[in-house]
């Protein structure tokens, strides 16, 4: 569903990503591998259309999408998960899980929020909570449940268990293993690979912005 | 897109080249009188002084040109020469002005500089202009430091400065028996501002040594919002206020104490209020007492000259003319009255700089406020009567001025070599009244 | 090869210098006038580009300009030094002392912040000097004609001898700051400005970069404002306005942090618009200077020093 | 000495209410886009001289006197749909991403040609509306005289600052706008339209300039020039109370207006300098301002 067809971007004089090349299919989940600075961010954001590509194209259900906004690929049902979390600290939990679903007319808050918290009861929980009161696992909770709401077909997962509590990140690799039986495809990224190895698919090594399979 | 700046750049490039050639061109071969005007055209000070001054002067330099002008200004422009006038804006500072001067008179071969508006430009230009031995006429700006602290051989001064605006207006005060026991001023907070209010003051005491000041506001130039100001000269109740706040600010603060009553309270002297008549119109409060920095507009005098300009510009323009007007004219006046005395002497000849300087020194000539005398100064700074008057409604319901008394420029001017401060100090020894 | 480079600089430079001054016997005294007066803002502009080299853009250098004018003035009439090379010379050391004594306070920030902060200090100078009325308060005041040597020159020949000075004096200021660009702690700047944290990490101080050039750019500055007032004859406040110090600004993008001789072109192309536009639309030149601004910036986001750098990087792949 | 400071901080608050309302608008501008808006005092002018226009017309119609407040409102509103797309999408829009100084200098030069244009449409002459003042009566206080109109531009302030914060923290799309202020590129991610909500905020922004230039209007005589002053003082504000706060900018208009108050009624020869010595002072010990943004803890 999603393709990356020999992707390069450059950020400053750097060039981050290097005729990078990836697919996933509807329902696959795909590990994305590499050091720190080896370029997934890079690579995920240029999917979310913050990086501008230098070549190559990327093409999301046979649509091209160089010329979308940012805003406009998460319409299309993609749900990103920075490494940095990115909550809204001003934000409750809620209103932050809620964000993709106020801009994007196609999806229904209420429906979008039950599936969240039925995905992670322990968000229900705290959902009165100022974003900015939350501990860092916590906040990656959150950022997976903004996520879901807009992702209905594809997830970009930005290093979800980086930083967070062994018990905690225990949990969150359950949640995304449940979400692979809904039929969901998702990009993970990590710098090392860890416990949740035998879920994925696919599996790319990337290294200094280069596909290295 | 590189293709596109560097279309850009040679564009551009070509511009500046073409520019800068129609600039030198410019220069040579000329006939007529070429004479740079310097004058406001932006910024706060051009709607009250700059647009009106240069309004004045376009048309008068028009009239001179078609030879439209009565005697003794008949002859057709400067001496039969044809004026070609550059007008510059006069705002930015008067380091940016000096650089423009340079300009005019190294680049555009101007023969002569008429203009200046502010002090500061005034005391900046002097020294370049003898530097460059660029004949110059300041017009309108008010410092009397100009030829107190220096003597310039190139530079003359057409209109009074202002110390006669204040020594008048303490004079008047006095002489209509107004109540100056307690006096307070709002003022702008640069030289103009500070010079103004200083010969106000001392002035009053000189003349009422009991009179006790009480508030002395200097708000910066251009803050357009006095409400605090007007509080604080209410809570001082001084008997008089004064002010020499000039264009926008001064029409901002009458509208702001107007309904706040101040007027009504205190008796409020405008040292150069009537250049907003024209635009303020019926908002302009009675029982104001003004002066125009001269005889100029609703107090010129009742003279063929005046009663000539007063219609003409009328005519023009559908609003009479206020001092910026008279004051530019003035300036052109002066000028053309010293090059055709050169003219006379050197046979009928477009006279060089040094001619018209040396007929300049000490000229008399008529306008349409009054006989000018380039008495102070050695013969570079004139002297001018001087008229104060009261605002108040007509019998229509208009306002005008009227209780108007007029002064000798021997009045309310100092003598040759004394500088303005020390003759106010020393109790105006000499004035002819 | 660098040692080669360098000898090759000094010789350019010193070819451009010479040239300049000859031409400044053709050219029409009112453009050796302006031009004078683009390399007084050049040199200011010249010290925002040392700043943007570590990643700082100053839009209150209209701070040091007015220091520099001021103190050339103040020289000049109140301790009777008029020799235009020792008051420039002075002026800078003084204006640099001033910077290094305020570098510390302005070093600690950065981006909008730091323009922000060096703009309060040059109002608060502005505010300042408008209510001294011994030294003219708003009006400022006039300069005494230069000397040159204890000889005052005739004033047909004052504009093109301190031309000749502003040249001379400004070639090797160029020549030292790109000797200094170059070099380790020039280069250090530069690794500043892409990386700021990298930089601590390889044990160099950041905040020791800024101080650094912020010193050198007050010294410009105030060397630029010095020869502007003795140029001028007379300096005022107006030299520490907001918009005095956001003419620099501009002059600075416009050329670049790439070149040094595209800064003093820069200079002189604003100066040539700015009076141009005056000239001949005397009411609507405001108008004519903002378009340029918009223009320039939209179509030369790098600056004019970016065309002298590809023209040259050409040039050394054609040979 | 009581009436005396109640006239201090009378006056104080009008004058800070009036700053409060030009510097709102700068204030959020920057908060949302990031730009320093120079051009916001060319915007204020804007607003002057259309309400100097606009209110003529409006009596001319022969409409009930106290319906003028709408023309005001109208005419502040006319220039922010007039500038907002031309400054925005025409030329702010080409600079987003690239150095705030950058921009700050792009805004100048919009400023300047503000300037003039102002005097291509309206001319030399200066405008008065000064009937609006009269609407509101005048109130007697202490020894003094206050226009009720003047009074009223405190509730103007009161308002204009309470139903921003409002809109920013009680609706849904005051909390998007929340989300582009604190991470513009993650929430694009998370489908919203960044240059919408850009086009929007400086909207607002232009209006609220607009809007103090509409309620200045008849309190001065509008010619060219007068946004020189607001440039600087609304700066003056929003660097005291921290760039992009809404509380920033009251204390900040605060400080300012009840300083100068109180120096014009005690240390005249002071004024001029009150403002510029907060200013340092403030970025000397709290360069970021008063106050800073709120930010998520990291760990």
């Amino acid at each position: 569903m999603l393709t990356v067809n020999s992707v390069s971007v450059k950020i400053g004089a750097i060039l981050a990503l290097k005729n990078f090349t990836l697919d996933i299919k509807k329902g696959e989940m795909i590990s994305l591998i590499g050091r720190n600075g080896a370029g997934k961010t890079t690579l995920l954001k240029s999917i979310m259309g913050v990086n501008k590509l230098a070549n190559g194209t990327i093409k999301f259900n046979d649509l091209d999408l160089n010329n979308s906004a940012s805003h406009e690929r998460a319409a299309l049902g993609i749900g990103y998960m920075p490494e940095d979390r990115g909550l809204i600290p001003e934000l409750t939990v809620e209103e932050n899980i809620l964000l993709p679903s106020w801009s994007i007319k196609s999806l229904d808050s209420n429906n979008r929020l039950t599936l969240v918290y039925q995905i992670m009861p322990e968000l229900k929980e705290m959902s009165e909570r100022k974003a900015l009161l939350l501990s860092g696992g916590q906040q990656k909770m959150a950022a997976l449940g903004r996520a879901l709401v807009s992702g209905t077909q594809l997830l970009l997962l930005d290093e979800p268990f980086e930083g967070v509590a062994p018990a905690l990140s225990q949990r969150l690799s359950e949640v995304i293993k449940g979400l692979k039986k809904q039929n969901m495809s998702i990009i993970l990224s990590q710098s090392e690979q860890n416990h949740t190895e035998d879920i994925f698919d696919k599996k790319f090594l990337i290294e200094r912005g280069e596909n290295v399979n | 897109m590189n293709f596109f700046r560097q279309c850009l750049i040679l564009i551009s490039s070509i511009l500046i080249s073409l520019l800068t050639f129609v600039g030198i061109s410019n220069a040579d071969g000329h006939k007529g009188f070429k004479l740079g005007v310097v004058t406001f055209l932006s910024g706060p000070a051009a709607e009250p002084f700059g647009v009106p001054a240069w309004n004045g002067g376009k048309l008068f330099i028009k009239l001179l040109n078609e030879g439209k002008v009565p005697a003794p200004y008949n002859k057709k422009g400067f001496g039969g020469m044809k004026i070609t006038a550059i007008p510059i804006d006069e705002s930015g500072g008067a380091t940016k002005q000096v650089q423009e001067f340079r300009n005019l008179v190294q680049r555009d071969k101007v023969d002569a500089v008429l203009g200046y508006v502010s002090s500061g430009d005034c005391m900046a230009i002097p020294s370049v202009a003898d530097e460059l031995k660029a004949l110059t006429v300041l017009y309108d700006c008010g410092t009397p430091r100009v030829f107190e602290d220096a003597s310039y051989k190139y530079v003359f001064r057409t209109a009074a400065h202002a110390a006669m605006d204040n020594i008048a207006i303490a004079k008047y005060l006095i002489e209509k028996g107004h109540d100056i026991s307690s006096i307070a001023g709002i003022n702008q907070n640069y030289a103009w501002g500070k010079d103004s209010w200083k010969d106000f003051s001392v002035s009053v005491k000189k003349l009422s040594p009991s009179s006790e000041i009480k508030n002395e506001l200097f708000p910066k130039i251009f803050s357009g919002q006095y409400g605090t100001e007007i509080s604080a000269l209410m809570n001082s109740k001084a008997k008089v206020v004064h002010s020499s706040l000039w264009g926008g600010d001064l029409q901002s603060f009458i509208l702001q104490a107007k309904p706040r009553g101040l007027f009504k309270r205190t008796q409020v002297v405008f040292s150069a209020g009537d250049h907003v008549m024209p635009g303020l119109g019926n908002k302009y409060p009675e029982g104001v007492i003004l002066g125009a920095r001269g005889q100029y507009g609703m107090m010129a005098p009742d003279t063929e000259l005046n009663k000539w300009f007063y219609k003409s510009y009328m005519d023009e323009y559908g609003v009479f003319p206020a001092q910026p007007p008279y004051r530019m004219v003035q300036g052109l006046m002066g000028l053309k009255m010293a090059i055709e005395k050169a003219m006379e002497k050197n046979g009928g000849k477009k006279p060089n700089k040094d001619e018209i300087a040396a007929a300049f020194k000490g000229l008399e000539f008529d306008s349409p406020g009054g006989l000018v005398q380039m008495k102070l100064g050695d013969g570079h700074q004139a002297i001018q009567p001087h008229a104060i008057g009261t605002t108040a409604k007509d019998k229509d319901g208009n306002i005008t001025v009227t209780d108007i008394v007029r002064y000798k420029a021997s009045c309310v001017n100092p003598p040759n070599g004394i500088k303005a401060v020390d003759w106010i100090n020393a109790g105006f020894p000499g004035a002819d009244c | 090869m660098s040692e080669k480079l360098y000898n090759n600089l000094l010789f350019q430079s010193i070819f451009l210098m010479s040239f300049l001054i000859l031409v400044g016997l053709l050219i029409p005294n009112w453009l050796v006038f302006v031009i004078t007066k683009a390399i007084a803002y050049g040199l200011v502009g010249l010290g925002i580009i040392t700043l943007m080299r570590g990643g700082l853009v100053s839009f209150g250098q209209g701070f040091v300009f007015g220091i520099g004018g001021y103190t050339a003035g103040l020289l000049g009439t109140q301790a009777g030094l008029t020799d235009a090379m020792l008051l420039l010379f002075v002026s800078f050391l003084f204006t640099g002392l001033v910077g290094l004594i305020i570098a510390p306070l302005l070093a600690r920030y950065r981006d909008i912040f730091f323009a922000m902060l060096s703009l309060a200090f040059s109002m608060v100078l502005y505010g300042i000097l408008i209510k001294i009325d011994a030294i003219g308060g708003s009006d400022g005041f006039v300069l005494p004609e230069s000397t040159y040597f204890g000889i005052k020159p005739s004033s047909e020949y004052a504009d093109y001898i301190l031309y000749v000075v502003a040249i001379i004096m400004t070639g090797f200021i160029s020549i030292l700051l790109r000797y200094y660009y170059d070099s380790t702690p020039g280069l250090i700047a530069l690794a500043v400005r892409e990386n700021e944290l990298r930089v601590e990490y390889l044990g160099s101080s950041a905040f020791n970069v800024a101080v650094l050039n912020f010193t050198i750019a007050a010294g410009l500055g105030g060397m630029g404002g010095a020869l502007n007032g003795i140029a001028l004859g007379h300096i005022d406040p107006e030299f520490t306005y907001w918009t005095t110090s956001g003419e620099f600004v501009f002059i600075s993008i416009l050329a670049g942090y790439l070149s040094v001789p595209a800064v003093f072109l820069a200079a002189l192309l604003l100066e040539l618009v700015r009076s141009f536009s005056g000239r001949y639309f005397p009411d609507t030149w405001q108008l004519i200077l903002g378009l340029f601004l918009i223009l320039s910036i939209i179509f030369i986001p790098s600056g004019i020093g970016s065309f002298f750098k590809q023209f040259f990087d050409r040039l050394k792949k054609s040979k | 000495m009581v009436d005396e400071i109640l006239t201090i901080v009378l006056d104080g608050a009008i004058y800070a209410s009036w700053l409060f309302i030009v510097a709102l608008g700068l204030t959020f501008v920057f908060g949302v886009l990031k730009i320093l808006n120079i051009a916001h005092g060319g915007i204020y002018a804007l607003g002057a001289y259309s309400t100097a226009t606009l209110v003529p017309i409006f009596y001319s119609l022969g409409m009930p006197e106290q319906l003028v407040i709408l023309a005001m409102l109208v005419s502040a509103l006319a220039v922010a749909i007039v500038i907002t797309p031309i400054m925005e999408r025409g030329i702010l829009r080409r600079f987003y991403g690239q150095d705030e100084v950058l921009i700050v200098l792009v805004t100048y030069a919009i400023y300047l040609v503000l300037e003039d244009v102002q005097k291509l449409i309206w001319g030399m002459n200066s405008l008065y509306v000064s009937e609006p003042r009269e609407l509101l009566g005048a109130l007697e206080f202490g020894s003094l005289y206050y226009v009720g109109y003047d009074l009223a531009l405190i509730g103007l302030a009161i308002f204009c600052g309470l139903f921003l914060w409002f809109v920013l923290n009680k609706t849904q799309s005051g909390k998007i706008v929340l989300a582009v202020i604190h991470n513009p590129e993650i929430s694009g991610c998370m489908g919203v339209n960044i240059n919408k909500v850009y086009l929007a905020a400086f909207f607002i922004g232009a209006f609220l300039a607009a809007l103090a230039g509409s309620f200045t209007a008849p309190l001065i005589s509008v010619q060219v020039g007068i946004s020189v002053a607001v440039v600087i003082e609304s700066f003056a504000v929003v660097i005291i109370g921290g760039l992009g706060s809404i509380p920033g900018a009251v204390i900040g208009a605060l400080i300012i207006g009840m300083a100068r108050a109180a120096c014009v009624h005690k240390l005249p020869e002071a004024e001029i300098f009150i403002m510029y010595f907060c200013m340092a002072g403030m970025l000397i010990f709290k360069p970021k301002g008063l106050f800073q943004g709120a930010q998520a803890r990291k760990i």
